[in-house]
């Protein structure tokens, strides 16, 4: 292997900083002062984030063909020589792998980018928490799961990071495990992504023994060599396996359920890993095995079509949230179908591309409603909120950032990145696009029923909270504006060429997403044209403006109204604002019959097992030991006892001579000498004569 | 006259000589370093000291050995007679028979044993005896009490000197006390400069062998009255006293011989003739230095308060002059009666100096607690004797191998040891803390 | 009869005196008094046959540093009621008798091997140097034997301090 | 000139009383001195016969005997020490706790 410049030869440092720290906070976390713990865990982060900067510089450097680094640490798994399902011999390797390629590159740089942000935005959220260096340690461990999942070379290191996102999101959601709840809402967190984690897995053992490799770049190479033509149902099986890693991961139907009740973890936890980075894994995975995908197109199907109906489905229930946060996590989920529509009819740099955007508003969003928060002292209903627009200016402009990026308003990154993603949609598909188009309307509404809930109109705070009111401190602001400036530019990155632009970032990811065979995928239905495009963009801006103005008249101008529809649509307001009773169809349908289950194994276990098994053994050996007492004692322990005595009697006169006194054993030695020379004199004469 | 001088004849004559005359003088000297105790002690306690027997308190030992002398001889009922009247004699007799092997001078030594160190340390170290027994023969607690810890304290301190001796034998390479003497003058200088750690074990092994403050255990009169004399009294008590005295100036000169160049004048290996004669300059030092004493007495004579004190500070003060005459005297005589007067005054300056010493330790420390003491001992100067012979042994190892200066090995070395008794005191003193609740 | 038979006679009857009433002493005291005098005794034999350095090994380390260690043990463990009880015990006698009859064989042994087994004695060389010559045998020929001598004695002086500690 | 037979002849008197005062004396200590003397009596020997032979060869053996005579010294009293201190007895017919 030839040498890699420097960045591209230390990308392995990347996630290495992250966990030295997180190293140092858990154990010997307790001693070290806050201000130490902020320094070394956003140093870290930093320093991850020059590294990924300098990275990602020394990759665009190269020529757009060979932009891939790879650097093996150590041989993980030794190879193992096995037969594939067809019969082929192939090696099994897993090593400790890295690989940089300009998706892994983008991912690294949302990751440290946005987590450093985050980072500073904690210290100074968590300031008054107790548990702080705990929070920054798991915070830390957190960053190098995710560090280590986009940048694994293959699927069995990118799975170790899937686990640990996994763990990290199931301790931070129960940071605060003295409300049950939020331990709750961890254990739920952790079980519901087992459940996607069992199909990824699966996906992974099938991958090995159809391809005979798990690395990345060997993949599309198996294929072909493989002999997998379109439509095999095979590669649709692995595809769909791994779907259902990714709905568990990024909160998909139907493994969504989740999401929402991981709000109870710290907002700038919600903020990093339930929103910016670690949801995101799913599209992510979909993405870095899109050469997988391209060859089902069922596959795809299925993955766009799960993609649209939970951007929908989930839409619509954040319309009727109160819950500052949840309206955010309902949001979350709905822009993760999104880049799931997006994987699904094959565009998956878009998909990446949201998925950036989507990282900076979303995350935004999520710090500056934990800004509000903090502002009103804990409170996260939106209905005990109101006016703050003038009392957290900073904080009110930002989130309305977010919320015109999110929207999709002209020219803010949601725009850019969503129309996109319509735009491809409505090549593949009118009605996908017309579900999408619908969700972007619904999109609007709801997130500015929360700005004008939370900063417009009459304000309902509570009386003594009302005199608490302030801004928060600078560490939370600066990543706030910084976040803003982002959400604005962050979709110019890849301006659309109808505009004038050339789609930078697009290119710059196509060759993740070229497919070496692509000749054989079907062509798309009917070239779009910039006409075209451009009248899809404006019927959605016309939709998205009139969700805004809705909102406006809603929340702002007939306050009294809402409740009025609520009334008049009782059943289905119910319906909805308890999320489909999707929860209790679950705890009926799964939850219980595991608790049947439980409980019919454990009577098992004590009747059964216990009863007859042990207990029976125990009463057999101890008839059996009971017959074997008798023996030794009477048999063994009397053959012995009669050895003893015969040789007793036998040795008395022996005993008689040793009397423990020490002189007499001389006398017996001078005994001794002198019939040595009784003998010597006996011989000499004997000699002599 | 010749033939009565002849080498044969002087063979066995001289040795007897010398034997007698150190038999007769030492009590007189041994009388008179008490009286120079108490007027140091005197001095240093801003006092007087004894004035009343004769001028200046001078005759005061004669008084004292008088009075020893007359006093009724109290042998305990219950005692063991023959080891009570034995016990002393052992003492005298070995600290005397010790000087058999002592070098006074190049020619002043009554019996150049080829292993005359050991045969001056086992004499000395059968001195024990003397105490061990008398203690136990007197059938008293105090005197048996006063033995044990005078056995236990010989015997820990016996190590301990003994090892600080042994880097300077390494130098000498030899164990006769008078080679041991012309290896200082071959090497050009005393050893002191090469083992001063090894000249601090000593010394403060000696000072716990003679049982002198701050090692006076055995006989410490707060705890055990007077220790294993306790029960003796007149002549048998002064016995005892004439073997301390003699111990402390047999222990001086084996420090003398050792490390502080024996009888040789400093600056012994060079020669340096006066311009015009074969004198040599530096052997008319300890003429000039007698000669000082002599003036400063002078000077102070006419200041003393009382006429008969004035007259003896003059009578002093010839004395001394006459004394620098005759060693000035001396410089003309035959080279072998010249080494042999200026031999002996060196040997004795030195002597003094060390006894000095041992009178400003008595009046200046504390007295040690037994088991301080024992932890000093066993666990500070023996780990540190050793490191200091290892040290030196290596050093001298370290020259022959690669050459090069001898004193900056022994240099390298006694930093080493310093550093090790470092360690070592930090050692102790947090082992101090802790009380000794299991001893004895 | 030279200066040096004369002592040596000196010598050898005074070590069997003392010897006797070592061995016959009621008082431990005397006793060890009276080895003391054997062994300084025997010294002096030494001396006379001119190994000066184990004389005063003999002097140093058996004197000086052994018997003074039985005499602190004596007086630490001095009873008076010793000293009233029987001294020897009961099988004295026995004893006794096959002591002289081993003493006996041996002088066989000797008077048999004075013409025989030892050649006349030699006219001894001078040995110059005592000290020097036993040192080179010492750490020459004998380095093993004097290594292992002084583990030995490091292994007696940890037992002695075990033994000697007051719990064991 | 003495010969070398009368060196013997004193080793075997002082062997012949440290073996009587080892078999017939009750005090420890006494026993433990009779050793000291027998050990002697071997050194005497040694020392004659090295100084017959002319080397130092005997000597050297004599200065291993006295060590072991040290070492032995140290380890019987401190024994005879703990022994005292438990049965408060010096007796060695007294001493018979070691048998069957």
């Amino acid at each position: 292997m030839n040498a890699q410049p420097y960045f591209l030869e230390h990308i392995w440092l990347i996630p290495l900083f992250p966990l030295a720290t997180a190293a140092v906070m858990l154990f010997y976390g307790r001693r070290l002062s806050n201000q130490i713990v902020s320094w070394l865990c956003s140093g870290s982060v930093f320093l991850s984030f020059i590294f990924s900067v300098g990275a990602f510089f020394q990759l665009i450097a190269k020529p757009s063909g060979e932009r891939i680094a790879t650097k093996v640490l150590f041989e993980w798994i030794p190879a193992v020589t096995y037969h594939l399902l067809d019969g082929r011999i192939a090696k099994f390797i897993a090593e400790w792998g890295f690989q940089i390629d300009p998706l892994s590159c983008v991912m690294i740089l949302i990751v440290t980018g946005v987590g450093f942000l985050i980072h500073i935005y904690s210290t100074g959220y968590m300031a008054h928490e107790g548990g702080y260096y705990r929070f920054f340690g798991y915070l830390n461990l957190f960053m190098f799961s995710m560090l280590m999942l986009v940048l694994a070379n293959n699927l069995l290191v990118l799975f170790v990071g899937w686990e640990g996102v996994g763990t990290c999101s199931y301790l931070l959601i129960g940071f605060y495990f003295h409300k049950k709840s939020a331990s709750d809402a961890g254990k739920k967190a952790f079980i519901v992504n087992r459940v996607g984690d069992a199909g990824f897995l699966l996906g992974i053992f099938l991958t090995s023994a159809l391809l005979g490799t798990v690395r990345f770049v060997e993949i599309g190479p198996a294929l072909a060599s493989g002999g997998f033509a379109i439509g095999d149902p095979r590669i649709t099986a692995i595809a769909l396996l791994f779907f259902v890693g990714a709905t568990g991961k990024s909160a998909q139907i139907p493994l969504y359920v989740w999401l929402p009740d991981a709000m109870e973890g710290p907002t700038p936890v919600s903020a990093l890993i339930h929103a910016a980075t670690m949801v995101t894994a799913g599209v992510y995975m979909v993405t870095r095995t899109n050469v997988i995908y391209q060859l089902s197109p069922k596959a795809m199907g299925v993955v766009a079509l799960v993609g649209a109906i939970t951007a929908l489905f989930a839409a619509s229930m954040g319309v009727v949230q109160n819950d500052i946060k949840k309206v955010l996590a309902y949001s979350t989920v709905s822009q993760l179908g999104y880049m799931f529509l997006a994987c699904g009819v094959g565009a998956f740099t878009a998909g990446i591309f949201h998925l950036m955007t989507h990282a900076f508003f979303k995350g935004l969003l999520f710090l500056a409603a934990g800004s509000v928060i903090h502002a009103v002292s804990g409170e996260q209903d939106m209905r005990k909120m109101g006016a703050l627009s003038k009392k957290i200016p900073v904080t009110y402009w930002t989130m309305l950032i977010a919320a015109l990026a999110i929207a999709g308003i002209f020219p803010f990154a949601g725009f850019i990145s969503k129309d996109l993603i319509l735009g491809k949609a409505y090549e593949k598909d009118a009605l996908l696009w017309a579900i999408g188009y619908f969700t972007a309307g619904m999109t609007a509404f709801y997130m500015f029923r929360l700005i004008f809930m939370t900063f417009h109109g009459t304000s309902r705070v509570d009386h003594e909270v009302e005199h608490h009111i302030h801004e928060s401190p600078k560490s939370m602001l600066v990543p706030l504006v910084i976040l803003a400036v982002l959400s604005v530019v962050g979709g110019w990155l890849s301006w659309p060429e109808i505009f004038g632009g050339n789609s930078h970032f697009i290119h710059f990811l196509s060759t993740v997403v070229a497919v070496p065979h692509e000749a054989r995928m079907e062509p798309m239905k009917g070239p779009s044209s910039p006409h075209g495009e451009l009248f899809l963009m404006m019927l959605s801006e016309g939709l998205v403006i009139l969700g805004i103005l809705f909102a406006w008249f809603l929340y702002v101008k007939r306050a009294d109204l809402p409740q009025k529809i609520a009334r008049s649509f009782g059943g289905f307001y119910r319906l909805v604002y308890n999320k489909y009773y999707v929860d209790q169809l679950y705890d009926a349908l799964f939850v219980n019959r595991a608790k049947d289950l439980g409980l019919a194994l454990g009577a098992f276990d004590r009747q059964v097992i216990d009863g007859l098994g042990v207990n029976g053994a125990g009463w057999l050996t101890r008839a059996i030991s009971k017959l074997s007492i008798w023996w030794d004692t009477w048999i063994v322990d009397g053959s012995v006892r009669l050895g003893a005595r015969i040789v007793w009697i036998f040795s008395y006169p022996v005993r008689l001579i040793q009397d423990g006194l020490v002189q007499s054993y001389m006398l017996l030695i001078v005994i001794g000498l002198i019939g040595f020379f009784g003998y010597y004199f006996y011989m000499a004469r004997h000699a002599l004569h | 006259m010749s033939h009565l001088l002849s080498p044969s004849i002087l063979r066995l004559v001289l040795p007897v000589l010398y034997a007698v005359v150190i038999v007769a003088v030492l009590p007189l000297l041994a009388g008179y370093i008490v009286l120079v105790e108490r007027k140091v002690m005197a001095d240093m306690q801003a006092r007087l000291g004894p004035m009343r027997v004769g001028p200046h308190g001078l005759l005061q030992p004669i008084a004292d050995a008088v009075k020893l002398l007359l006093k009724e001889d109290i042998i305990p009922d219950k005692a063991d007679r023959l080891l009570f009247w034995l016990a002393p004699l052992v003492s005298v007799t070995m600290a005397l028979l010790a000087y058999a092997a002592l070098p006074i001078g190049p020619a002043f030594q009554i019996a150049d044993l080829n292993i005359g160190l050991l045969f001056i340390l086992a004499v000395s170290s059968l001195g024990i005896y003397g105490i061990v027994l008398g203690g136990w023969a007197s059938n008293s607690h105090y005197s048996l009490l006063g033995a044990l810890r005078s056995a236990a304290q010989l015997v820990s301190y016996e190590t301990a000197a003994g090892l600080g001796l042994i880097s300077a034998l390494l130098l000498a390479g030899s164990l006769s006390m008078k080679d041991i003497v012309m290896a200082q003058y071959d090497q050009g200088i005393w050893f002191i400069s090469y083992v001063p750690i090894g000249f601090f074990i000593y010394m403060v092994g000696s000072i716990a062998e003679t049982n002198r403050a701050p090692f006076d255990l055995p006989e410490a009169e707060s705890e055990l009255v007077a220790g294993y004399m306790t029960e003796y009294s007149g002549f048998r008590w002064s016995l005892y006293f004439l073997a301390e005295y003699a111990n402390m100036i047999i222990v001086a000169g084996i420090a003398t011989t050792l490390f502080l160049g024996g009888w040789l004048r400093p600056f012994a290996s060079s020669h340096t003739a006066m311009p015009g004669t074969s004198i040599e300059l530096l052997d008319a030092l300890p003429s000039l230095l007698v000669l000082a004493v002599a003036l400063y007495c002078f000077y102070l004579a006419p200041k003393q308060p009382v006429k008969i004190q004035r007259l003896v500070m003059a009578m002093a003060g010839g004395l001394c002059l006459i004394i620098a005459g005759a060693l000035a005297g001396a410089l003309f005589a035959p080279a072998a009666v010249l080494q042999g007067i200026h031999g002996a005054f060196w040997f004795l300056a030195k002597v003094f100096a060390y006894i000095y010493f041992f009178l400003w330790f008595r009046f200046t420390f504390p007295r040690y607690r037994f088991d301080q003491l024992m932890r000093l001992g066993w666990r500070f100067l023996i780990p540190l004797a050793l490191v200091n012979l290892i040290a030196t042994a290596t050093a001298l190892l370290a020259t022959r191998e690669w050459g090069g200066s001898l004193f900056f090995y022994t240099l390298l070395a006694d930093a080493v040891t310093l550093a090790v008794a470092m360690f070592l005191a930090k050692n102790d003193e947090v082992d101090s803390v802790v009380p000794v609740t299991d001893g004895e | 009869m030279g200066l040096n038979s004369i002592l040596f006679y000196f010598f050898a009857a005074l070590a069997v005196v003392s010897a006797i009433l070592m061995v016959t002493r009621r008082n431990v005291v005397h006793g060890a008094v009276y080895l003391i005098t054997t062994l300084l005794a025997t010294a002096g034999v030494f001396l006379l046959l001119q190994a000066e350095f184990l004389f005063i090994t003999q002097v140093i380390l058996y004197v000086g540093g052994i018997m003074v260690l039985f005499v602190f043990v004596i007086m630490l463990v001095n009873l008076d009621v010793s000293l009233l009880q029987y001294q020897f015990n009961r099988q004295r006698f026995v004893a006794g008798v096959l002591a002289l009859a081993l003493a006996a064989q041996l002088f066989i042994v000797i008077k048999m091997g004075k013409t025989s087994l030892f050649p006349q004695a030699r006219v001894p060389e001078v040995l110059p140097k005592n000290t020097e010559a036993v040192a080179d045998a010492l750490f020459g020929r004998f380095m093993l034997p004097f290594e292992i001598a002084s583990i030995l004695l490091l292994v007696a002086m940890i037992g002695a301090v075990v033994m000697a500690k007051r719990r064991v | 000139m003495v010969p070398v037979d009368h060196y013997l002849w004193l080793s075997l008197a002082l062997f012949t009383i440290g073996v009587i005062g080892v078999l017939t004396r009750r005090n420890v200590i006494i026993i433990l001195m009779s050793i000291e003397l027998i050990l002697n009596a071997v050194n005497i020997n040694l020392v004659a016969f090295s100084h017959m032979f002319g080397s130092v060869d005997g000597q050297v053996f004599a200065i291993f005997i006295i060590t072991d005579a040290a070492a032995e010294a140290a380890v019987g009293l401190g024994i005879i020490l703990a022994f005292f201190r438990n049965r408060e007895t010096l007796l060695a017919d007294e001493m018979d706790m070691l048998k069957w």
